[in-house]
Formats: structure tokens, C-alpha cells, sequence
């Protein structure tokens, strides 16, 4: 680990660099979820989000030589698949919501 | 041989990133939900796939490597899988309007 | 070049909590959130507080950001009403100047911070050869701030029975929300078959890499309930009754063992949670085995809600 | 600026918006999304602090990061029982407001 820290340093200035640009990448994206129009692009937002953050966590592990935020890139490879079906799902059952109301009877 | 290595993880990042502005670009320009889910799966699956090939070298051993290619083939998974769904939704509500 | 990638962070993260605060949709104001909560945990990165990364990339990005949506989904038609309620043009300007005088007093406070800093590490770095871990994190949690953790698990169970005491009549230990269908050849039944044995693997790992490095039994055990309630979002399995014996039991079994631990220390090392320090690891990791199950349980029924089916 | 004076300074403006969604949103459920950007805004405020403790080779201060977490937890379960409260409000009363001059002649009738 130390090795790296010396060795590349213009390589980690590269990989910082990379990350901050698909961080760039995921915000201006989320553009799209503010102009809409319906509710698949914001489902998609959710999913650019969470493919761009892990992005961002494994090219910031590779620069400041960490491999404990290669976990955190894993957890949330697994929270945001989570999160994404629950924005499905809740999505759907909303637009469905409009004609019945009948709740958890 | 290593400076050979950091030169391929350069090319495969910077592709990646491309990718990433890509998948950006197109949401942003597409006309309808289908097209923008076609731009976003790009960054999704070979923005991240280039970027996770260009961290290869760079990962500590083998052990660190297969790590890498696993939280890839979870987001491969889970995106196709979402972007189905997503897909399907939209095609439903296309179909009641 | 550091502080650019921090500069960008900060400046999306506060774009991201003025838009979830004043857009007029809930959904987009919860869309926002979630996307707040992914942030953080860059900014955690940032921070060098990786287990706090890897606990707000979980629940933060995950589970609160289900739970928010869960509860949108059930909004319908309360939110046009909320808002023709909106304050009006002064008490806004009023809360306007409110948030800038409280923002000001504590950049105020920051910049009035005593150099050097206080710090504790020192301490701790002297003890840990005492606990045995080598993450100073888990050290902190399980050995001397023991009482903390062990408060925190019986918070959880509290707010569990909370949340069961607002069933309405008759339906008191019956299962919580409504039966989650999708298609069982479909894209999502296909996705809750493949990714749960995965997920398991992951969280074990964390949860046990939590001893020497960034992890533990919360974000274990967070990975577990996600995957655990993504198989009932598939309708491949329905939430669990909530008057079964083997879940109660559960849900109590962690807190007990941390008090059994506690009174264990009295005995032998003359202070409640006290560890004898030969002993130190082998309680630490009872503790941390105990509690895994039962933080995935609550977790878990923390999402679920309600119960509102009497499941028979 | 250093890096954690940028998020100390970004956690103080984090929890002035939180504050300001709470007092101005009407809506419960969007008080709610406030409080959690306060609650949020003093995580960031703390976590910014143990990285000022940064001392004895560790990165941070370890203790205000274990507490971090114990805290993020809690607000999890907190959010959670004030959810389950808002769908019982909003399922008994169909309306999800707060003001007091509301009939509720229907509350606990369901």
C-alpha cells in the first residue's frame, strides 16, 4: 500500500480526477430527473446514481490505495440494486393508485 | 512492464469514463423513455466494466482483482434486471395513455 | 486536486438538500434523498470514516430510501391538500432568515474550533491491544462504549414494538402491509432468486471483516434484511406474522445476550460490561454473533411496518 | 481549505436548509425529508470533527466515528416509527394534516 503511495502519484492525481468527472456525470444526469417527464427517467436516475457512486468509490480506492472502499462499492452494488426495485415498485403502485384506493385491508 | 500496465489502465479508465459521459449525453438528449434507457445501460455496463478493467492492474493480488469483477457483475445484474422493469413500465403507461 | 473531487461533492450535496427540501413533489423530494444519502457516503470517504461509509451506503442509500418511497406510495392525494396549507410569503421569509442566522452562528462556531484538535485516539490506540480487534471502530463500539451499543440494539426493539402498537383493532400480530405480487417467471422473481445468495456471502463477510477492518455487525446485518425484503418484494415470500414465537424470541435475543455479557462482567471483571482481559475477543465476538440476527430481524420489521393483515 | 473544513462549513449550511423544510413544508412526510437533512447536516458536522482529531496514526478520531454510527442506526429506526405513524394518520383520517382546526370527528373509527 505504501509502495503505491509513492510510486504513482500522478496516477492517483488521474484515477481523483476520473472520479470526480463520473461524479460530474451522475449530477449533471440527474437533470434529467428534475425535467421529468414521467416516472421511467426518474427510475432511471436512480440507477445512474448508483452505478455512477460506485464508479466514483473503486477509482478513490485505487487512488488513495485503500481496498476497504472496494466493500463499500460492494455494499452498495447490493443497497442500490435494493433501493432501485423499491423505486419500481413503489413507482408502479403509485400510478396504479389513481383509480382504486383501497389500502391494506 | 508496470509503466505499460498504468498506460492500459489509463486508455481503459479514460474509455470508461467516455462511456459514462455517453450514458450522461444521452439522457439528457434522447426523445423518449426506451432511447434514454438504452444511453444509461451504456454506462452502466461498459462505463463500468472499462473502468473496472482498467483497475485490474492497479488491484493489490488476485483476491482484491476478483473482488473488483464481482461488484461489476452485481451491477451488470441488477441494472439489466431494473432496466427490464423500468422498461416495462413505461411500455405500460405507453399503452393506457 | 483533492479538494476539487471534495469541492464537487459538497457543492452536489447541497444542491441535492435544497432540491429534496423545496421541490414540490414528494416522490422527486424523496428521489432527492436518496440520492443525498448515496453522496454521503462519498463524503464519509472523504472523512476517512469508511465503516461510517459503509453503514450510510447501506442504510442511508438503501433502506431509508425504500422506506421513504414505501411511504410516498401511500400519499396519494394528501400531498395537494399539504400544500395548499404552504406557508405563507413571511413566515417564509421569517424561516429564511432563521436557517441563514443558525447557518452563520455555526460557521461561526467552526471557524472558533480550539486548535489542536480534542481527540480521543490516543486512548484508544493505547488500549486496543486490550479488546483484542483490530478495528479501532468495532474496539470503540463493543468495548468502550459498550453501554452505547447495547442501549442502541434496545432502542431498535423499542421502536419495533412502536411501530406493532399502532395495528388497528384485531389484527394485532398479524403480517405487515400488503402482499407484495410480481409475475414468477419474471424479470424481478429472477433477480430475487440470483442476488440473495450472493448478498448473503457479502454480508457475512462484511460483518465478519468488521473484527480488523471497515465493517461490522450493523452493516452485515443491513445487507441481510435488504435481501431479505427484496424476496418479498418479489412475492416470492410474504413478511412474517409478527406474533410468531420464533421471531419474538429473535428479535429479544440479541439485547438479552449483551445483558448476560454485561452481568457476566460484573462478576469477573468487577464492572458492568467489563471484560477479563483474556477473555476480551471471545465476549466481544459472542456479542457481535448474538446481535447479528436480531439487527437483521428488526431491520427488517422496521421496514415491513404496520401490521395490518391478520395472516390467516 | 482543507477537506474537512469544506464539509464542516457545507454540514452548517446542510443543517439551515433542513431547518428551513421543516418549519415551511406542510406536509409531514416532507418535514420528515427536512429533519433528516438536519440530522445529516450533524453527522457531517461531527464526522468533519473526528477527522480534525486525526491523531496517534489513525486517521480520525475513532470515537466520534463509532458514535456516527450508532447514530445513523437510530435514525433509521426513529424515520421508521415516524413513517408507520404518518400511514396511520393518513389511513384514519385520510388527510395527512397537522393544523389543529381540522375535524377530526373520524380519527380511530377505522
Amino acid at each position: 500500500m505504501r509502495r503505491r503511495w509513492c510510486r504513482a502519484s500522478a496516477m492517483a492525481e488521474f484515477l481523483l480526477l476520473m472520479a470526480a468527472f463520473v461524479v460530474l456525470m451522475v449530477a449533471l444526469g440527474l437533470v434529467r430527473v428534475a425535467i421529468g417527464p414521467g416516472r421511467a427517467e426518474r427510475m432511471m436516475a436512480a440507477q445512474l446514481l448508483g452505478s455512477g457512486a460506485i464508479g466514483a468509490l473503486l477509482l478513490l480506492s485505487a487512488a488513495v490505495g485503500e481496498p476497504a472502499l472496494v466493500d463499500v462499492a460492494l455494499t452498495l452494488a447490493l443497497l442500490s440494486a435494493f433501493a432501485s426495485v423499491a423505486f419500481v415498485k413503489f413507482a408502479v403502485k403509485q400510478d396504479r393508485q389513481a383509480g382504486d384506493e383501497g389500502q391494506a385491508q | 512492464m508496470t509503466s505499460l500496465l498504468d498506460l492500459a489502465s489509463i486508455v481503459a479508465i479514460a474509455a470508461g469514463a467516455v462511456f459514462y459521459l455517453a450514458g450522461t449525453v444521452g439522457l439528457l438528449r434522447f426523445p423518449d423513455a426506451y432511447t434514454r434507457l438504452h444511453a444509461l445501460t451504456k454506462a452502466d455496463n461498459l462505463g463500468m466494466a472499462l473502468v473496472v478493467l482498467g483497475l485490474l492492474p492497479q488491484a493489490g493480488g488476485l483476491l482484491a482483482a476478483l473482488k473488483l469483477v464481482l461488484v461489476w457483475l452485481l451491477v451488470m445484474l441488477s441494472s439489466a434486471a431494473v432496466s427490464q422493469l423500468i422498461a416495462r413500465s413505461a411500455r405500460r403507461r405507453d399503452a393506457v395513455q | 486536486m483533492t479538494p476539487v473531487v471534495s469541492l464537487v461533492v459538497a457543492l452536489l450535496l447541497l444542491a441535492l438538500a435544497v432540491w429534496s427540501v423545496v421541490v414540490r413533489d414528494a416522490f422527486l423530494a424523496v428521489a432527492g434523498f436518496v440520492a443525498y444519502g448515496l453522496l454521503l457516503s462519498l463524503v464519509w470517504v472523504r472523512l476517512f470514516g469508511l465503516d461510517v461509509a459503509l453503514t450510510e451506503a447501506a442504510i442511508g442509500g438503501g433502506l431509508t430510501g425504500a422506506l421513504l418511497l414505501g411511504a410516498v406510495a401511500r400519499l396519494r392525494g394528501t400531498e395537494s391538500k399539504a400544500w395548499a396549507e404552504r406557508s405563507g410569503i413571511v413566515l417564509r421569509t421569517v424561516a429564511k432568515a432563521l436557517a441563514l442566522g443558525v447557518t452563520a452562528v455555526l460557521v461561526l462556531c467552526v471557524l472558533a474550533l480550539p486548535e489542536p484538535a480534542p481527540t480521543l485516539a490516543p486512548q484508544v490506540a493505547a488500549n486496543m491491544d486490550a479488546t483484542g480487534v483490530g478495528n479501532p471502530i468495532t474496539g470503540v463500539l463493543l468495548a468502550f462504549r459498550s453501554l452505547d451499543t447495547m442501549l442502541e440494539a434496545i432502542v431498535l426493539v423499542i421502536a419495533l414494538i412502536g411501530i406493532w402498537s399502532l395495528s388497528p383493532e384485531g389484527v394485532w400480530g398479524g403480517r405487515p402491509g400488503l402482499r407484495h405480487h410480481a409475475d414468477p417467471d419474471g424479470v424481478l422473481a429472477y433477480l430475487a432468486r440470483l442476488l440473495p445468495p450472493i448478498g448473503i456471502v457479502v454480508g457475512l463477510y462484511v460483518f465478519w471483516a468488521g473484527a480488523d477492518h471497515p465493517g461490522g455487525k450493523f452493516q452485515g446485518a443491513t445487507i441481510l434484511a435488504a435481501m431479505w425484503l427484496l424476496v418479498q418484494m418479489a412475492g416470492l415470500a410474504d413478511a412474517p406474522r409478527t406474533d410468531s414465537r420464533w421471531l419474538r424470541a429473535g428479535v429479544v435475543a440479541g439485547p438479552l445476550l449483551f445483558i448476560v455479557v454485561g452481568l457476566l462482567g460484573l462478576w469477573t471483571a468487577g464492572a458492568f460490561l467489563g471484560y477479563p482481559p483474556q477473555w476480551a475477543k471471545p465476549m466481544i465476538i459472542a456479542i457481535e454473533v448474538g446481535l447479528l440476527p436480531t439487527l437483521v430481524l428488526v431491520l427488517a420489521l422496521l421496514l415491513n411496518g404496520v401490521p395490518a393483515r391478520s395472516g390467516r | 481549505m482543507s477537506v474537512e473544513m469544506v464539509f464542516a462549513v457545507t454540514a452548517c449550511a446542510l443543517v439551515g436548509i433542513g431547518l428551513y423544510g421543516l418549519i415551511v413544508q406542510p406536509h409531514p412526510l416532507r418535514k420528515l425529508v427536512a429533519f433528516n437533512v438536519m440530522g445529516t447536516g450533524v453527522f457531517v458536522l461531527f464526522g468533519a470533527l473526528a477527522r480534525r482529531g486525526a491523531a496517534a496514526g489513525m486517521p480520525a478520531d475513532p470515537v466520534p466515528q463509532a458514535l456516527l454510527i450508532t447514530a445513523i442506526v437510530v435514525a433509521f429506526a426513529a424515520t421508521a416509527m415516524t413513517v408507520a405513524l404518518l400511514v396511520r394518520l393518513i389511513e384514519s383520517t385520510d388527510s395527512a394534516s397537522l393544523t389543529s382546526e381540522q375535524p377530526a370527528d373520524d380519527v380511530g373509527t377505522k
